[in-house]
């Protein structure tokens, strides 16, 4: 088993009307890339699959692109992001 | 100086313009946008906003670093309104001054194009006579454009 | 609907933004053209504008006559202060609005560059401490452009 | 002689300063070209000698190129206008 840390997760737009919460906890390992990460999510929260293919992710405030390695602690946080429709 | 705000409160253009004018600078361009009363064909009641806060300032804060690298500017702002924004009233204005006006023209069209890109903010539209409701997506969502590319 | 006025009033960029916002289009682009507080290390006082009235409004139809053949919009206000206008104040606002907001935002740059290329409108600059005042020249202006190039 | 006809100057800026008044009346042909009116003007009003080469002429608010023709009426109005510097 990979380590693994507790995070916040952020639960924005359709994807907070679709898992119910505006936030909740998860764990989630500490080395994982972007692809990864959301493919986790979405095992651990069916609800999201229809956003999938069209949600990215960001942790710590910071976008995390499918092909990109990141390390995640205890505490941190994730969000999941649909696509933005701003302005 | 950088101004960037999400606020529920009705925003003015006059008092944004005035935070961003200043005497050794005799250009001002702005943008804003407002909620339409259509979306092809369906009427529209209203809009509803809500961001990823921290996350949409700190966007922000990169998109000006961006113009300021670009454009020779004095001040920037971008104010984002957030909750129920009622047809007609603005729920985004960016404003720049400048010495020169080409500087501030060409940065405000950079600035809008690169919110709606980045920055973690939706939109809910509601329509009319039980058209229910419906979150919208940015043509420009930077995501959404490599989905399409691949 | 164009809103062409030269007026000896104080401009509001709220007022006359409101003057071209229509509930159908999402988009208001405008400029603000102020009066700096210096030129050339020069410390300006004030500007002094006047116009050839009948004929400036003549020149800014067509301007707007231009800008609908290129862009759609819908709504184009242009006004332009006369009289004196203190250091800070605006001489000159155009704000326009459209359905898209590419439209509205290269149809403002365009429309201020034609205006001060084509509309017979001169800028007198008054400066301190007995440094007097002096006619000013637009490198935009039509014929100037012609003459340089002969 | 060429036909003449008594037309309203206008006067602006700096034009406005040398000759000293808003608006004279002149004489000047019916038919002639903006650079023959230009001429003209100058010789009749010799204080617009300093803006000669600089000033454009409209009539009845029509910018007049220099090498285009014009017919001129009695009662027309024709401008002298200095480079312009609105905004």
């Amino acid at each position: 088993m990979p380590a693994a840390a507790d995070v916040t997760l952020l639960l924005f737009a359709k994807a907070r009307e679709l898992v119910g919460s505006p936030q909740v906890s998860v764990s989630v390992p500490t080395e994982c890339s972007g692809a990864e990460l959301r493919e986790l999510l979405v095992q651990t929260y069916p609800q999201l699959a229809t956003l999938q293919g069209t949600f990215i992710l960001a942790v710590n405030q910071r976008y995390l692109e499918a092909d990109e390695s990141v390390t995640i602690r205890r505490g941190d946080e994730v969000a999941v992001i649909p696509p933005i429709s701003g302005a | 100086m950088d101004i960037l705000r999400l606020t529920n409160e009705p925003l003015s253009l006059e008092s944004i313009s005035k935070e961003v004018g200043s005497d050794d600078c005799g250009a001002i361009s702005s943008f804003c946008g407002t909620t339409r009363n259509s979306f092809e064909d369906r009427q529209v009641v209203r809009l509803e906003y809500e961001a990823y806060e921290e996350m949409a300032v700190s966007e922000m804060k990169k998109i000006c670093g961006a113009l300021r690298e670009k454009w020779s500017l004095k001040h920037i702002a971008i104010y984002h309104r957030l909750g129920v924004v009622p047809v007609g009233e603005s729920s985004i204005i960016i404003a720049i001054s400048s010495c020169h006006r080409r500087d501030s023209l060409e940065a405000v069209a950079h600035a809008i194009d690169a919110l709606k890109a980045r920055v973690p903010i939706w939109k809910r539209e509601v329509y009319a006579e039980g058209g229910g409701a419906e979150w919208k997506q940015n043509a420009e969502c930077h995501w959404r454009q490599k989905a399409k590319g691949s």
